[in-house]
């Protein structure tokens, strides 16, 4: 189907619309975006970046949270 | 040795502890992971009385019923949150993992661990040493977890390290400080705060290692794992104060034997002499 | 082994100790000895949270510029007096010593100790025997100072004896508690309270010995010789509440290495696994 | 001197009247008797029976009080 | 402390070990129970080196398939036999057997020991002190197994022991002496030879035993329950060699750190200072 | 763990040390330094037993008034020399003195240190990876001194050392083996020999150090400033002997208390049972 | 039957001729004499007595040997 | 005078003749050549190159024997 790409997320493929962001990314997950930070191919993408930050067919995306740790 | 600073106030006021940039009023820091649920979590940290929490940084769960966050427990004008990077095994995922807490929780604050292997989780020192030295050009306050060896807590020190995490004793194993001396000699070496991290156990183990003059302890497992969790927050609460008050009280000289608390003049006639 | 019991309301909350018929909300026992003033005696005690301080008795000091009473300084409202038999070397010099303390507390309570010596302090085990018995027939609540052996303890609580009361090293030494285990096996064997007396020499020897189970702790030089002894009474009182709790909490067990305190789970792609 | 006897207190010789009472030594001595404890020949004499103890010569008495110790 | 007595010949020359009028070369004593079989035993005790073996007195095995007699294999001409008491819970019973002993091996050497309790196996110091006075006052030259308590030492020296033997722990725990300064201020107070007997589990406990100065280590359980207990006879009798040379060799002090075994003169350029 | 090797022959037989490619036949490895003279040290050397001994390269003296040498005072047909680089606080001068040893040697074997700063001696980690790294690839048998950081040993053993000398405590402080479970934790983790260099005091420390399953125990200071340093070269060879057997032996299991020695069945009547 | 008696041994009754002696059943119980010792009613026969000691009915006798013990 | 060099031997002056080899110092010296190793400038000259290596005024030499050391 043209318009849409697959990218990994977190060690899997997800499909989305070409030309959704970052941001756009994060919304469509239904996460809270204050929760989460974000790398793109293992660059981090700053909270700032995160609306002008398009995500590209292949693009290898980790979405992390805070969890309990020591 | 370290000089025990004494007080006019109050016998048990204390400085702060202070980390680069960042003020602890308390100096047991506590770690999130392994509590039965986020309200007990929440409780354990507030009966300890820390001010510091130490938090893990991991893939966000997609999955369509998600959970509540940490973050909805944990107040953060009132604790200040310590990013680990538990898990990572190389400089560079840890780096990358210091980047996403400091991207998330807006905090150039970071605890480092780049481990060795999964079986005994010890710390891997030339990746430790070369994280180090990247966040801290990167302008994080790190600090790093790392072996008891007085010589490699040199080398983070030089590294930019802000404040030394030796090991007592391997993460969880609850053996305590296994090498009081190591301790010793870091702190010599060094002039950055020395925390012990990891292996704390039990009370006593956080009194002994506040003893030695260290600026703080920090554990999780040792009260997440206690049969009473929140019982066990209290009693780390209580034996870091009793630890650092101790340290600064300068306790009495060990003797092979025998020093009377109770006069021996003026006792009875018969009283007797026990030669 | 002696089972913690754990409580419903407060995460720290304890029983009493009880000693006979005589109740402690505190499970430190403190004494009075060697304070340069009778004020910093009085601020320790406060300071320390006891509710039982130990005291000697001694011939009165004739002399006409007689100094003031240590009982001008410590309000029996709020401590209960525990009189002791120190400086005495066989059991008759050690019964007349607690008939006199009785007659002038109108108190049956007694902390028995028969030395064997000057040079070490440490208990004559016969001489001890002898006047364990005598007081109990005579009625007293005896706290009986012991050295640790178990069987010796069996044979205090068998003539009598209200709580054995085991020095964890020789009296004034500051070497803490020596043989953990000789304590854990006499708490086996008897169903009085034990309670550590004599050795303890800094906050983490206090706390333990309470994690060993014992019901209290009894310490003097420990605070009243330390640079700063009202730190050290703040520092004891914690340590008590520490090890006491610690205890009931039920602490991790030790293991040789590793547990994760983070999950190793969901971990970043590239964090490694260090094999 | 006659009504006068010699004791031993604490260890130390000691003149009074003879016929003074275990309670009146302590007096004579500005011993406040809350504070002390009396022996008088190795065996206590108990606060009640102090008034009615008289001392005679030759007795050896213990007078005792509290002090610090552990 | 005791003086450590040079030699002028063999490095290693030593004193004999005398107890009253009995003499041994080796300050090893070693236990013949539990051993698979007597050839076991006796090969344990040739390797082992010791020249006093300790055996219990039982009821004869009335059965008519009668096994052998342990005494088949103990050479008598080689092996002083030290009968003990072992499994007696009081003084009466311990004397009785003492006299049987005595009478079946025409000596008037004896192991003493009266139990408290089956459980524990520790002595009951009562029962132990009553009947050392009882043995000594018929001619016996006692040896008695008792706690580590330095009085109850004081008090059996005292009542007629030739030789003090404190438990390093319990019997057959394993656990090696728990408490070296108890024996440390035991040879202070007393004259007679002190000899570590029970808890010594591998070689490292009879060698540090040795070296707190005690004049020999009596041991069976490290032996004959080793995997190997040829090869653990061998390692012990090192080991009570190593520690008895390395208390008369005068060890060096204890230090935080660092003593350089090598020169730092005369180094090549460019070595550095490490400052 | 590291499995012990039973033998069918003599008791006590073993096999040899192997480093790369050479062979000792004793496990105690001495060094040369601070003895009195040359003859005690040649005495001390034969009497201990070694087949490995380590020395110091250092500058010429030029006095015209030249001592004789060491060498004249080793026999190259019984003893290895291990030469070490000793006093080097960089990678590059320990490289260059190895590279001096291996030329006056004929050997390519080495003992390398680098040490971190004057006061401890302690060594620094990087630079002895880098000189680990750089030796072995110019085919020296790498014996690398370091701390029990197990994963420290772990980067060595991967750079290419032929076996891993970590130290039990600061050299010369004579404190043992302060972190036992470190050198566990390192014999899992590594497959090359491991050899306690540093820090053994008296001979209970040497037995111990065996007893933890290490190939082997390199010291000096203990044996030349001892009192009488050739008893204590006899107690070393002992104590390395006895540690090792225990270890091989397999050692009785440590328990809380109790496992009777002596039967308890058959005992006289009225025996009792201490119940 | 007459000229019996029964006695104790090491807990279990036995029955022997009338008159017998330590050393007697010593004998009869095929024991070597060197390997035990003797008590009577908790007071030993040493071995000097053992011919001259008489067994009489309810005597109640230890028969000890040396075993293994530490 | 001509024909005599200055070099630094284990840290001090030492003046010799030109073209001495690293062999000739030793002897010059009167050091045995078994018992020592030595440097020039900082890199070994091996026991096999003694002999034809030539020291130059300025070299910085290392003799170095073998001393106790643990």
């Amino acid at each position: 189907m043209e318009g849409r790409i697959t990218i990994r997320v977190n060690g899997a493929d997800q499909e989305l619309d070409a030309g959704t962001s970052v941001a756009g990314l994060i919304a469509e997950l239904q996460l809270r975006p204050e929760l989460v930070a974000v790398e793109v191919n293992r660059e981090l993408v700053a909270r700032a970046e995160r609306e002008a930050r398009e995500l590209i067919a292949g693009d290898v995306v980790e979405l992390v949270t805070l969890v309990g740790g020591g | 040795m370290r000089t025990p600073q004494a007080s006019e106030t109050r016998p048990d006021a204390d400085t702060a502890l202070q980390v680069g940039k960042y003020t602890f009023q308390s100096r047991l820091l506590v770690g999130t992971g392994k509590y039965a649920t986020f309200e007990q979590m929440a409780q354990a940290l507030d009966i300890s009385g820390t001010d510091c929490v130490t938090v893990a940084v991991r893939r966000v769960n997609l999955d369509p019923a998600k959970g509540e966050s940490l973050l909805d427990h944990v107040d953060r004008s009132r604790y200040t949150i310590l990013p680990n990077t538990a898990g990572c095994f190389d400089a560079e995922s840890a780096v990358r993992t210091s980047l996403l807490a400091r991207d998330l929780l807006e905090t150039d604050l970071v605890k480092l661990e780049v481990l060795g292997d999964e079986k005994t989780l010890l710390p891997d020192p030339i990746g430790t040493l070369e994280a180090t030295e990247q966040l801290a050009a990167a302008g994080f306050t790190v600090m790093v977890y790392t072996s008891d060896d007085p010589r490699l807590g040199v080398r983070l020190a030089d590294a930019g390290a802000a404040c030394i995490m030796p090991a007592g004793s391997p993460i969880g194993s609850g053996q305590g400080v296994l090498n009081p001396n190591a301790i010793r000699i870091l702190m010599e070496l060094v002039s950055q705060p020395v925390v012990v991290d990891a292996g704390v156990g039990t009370a006593s183990d956080a009194a002994l290692a506040m003893e030695l003059g260290v600026e703080g302890v920090l554990l999780n497992t040792a009260i997440a794992g206690a049969t009473e969790p929140l019982r066990m927050a209290a009693a780390m609460r209580s034996a870091v104060h009793a630890g650092r008050n101790a340290f600064l009280a300068g306790r009495i000289p060990i003797k092979l034997y025998a020093n009377a608390s109770s006069p021996m003049e003026a006792r009875i006639a018969g009283a007797g002499s026990g030669a």
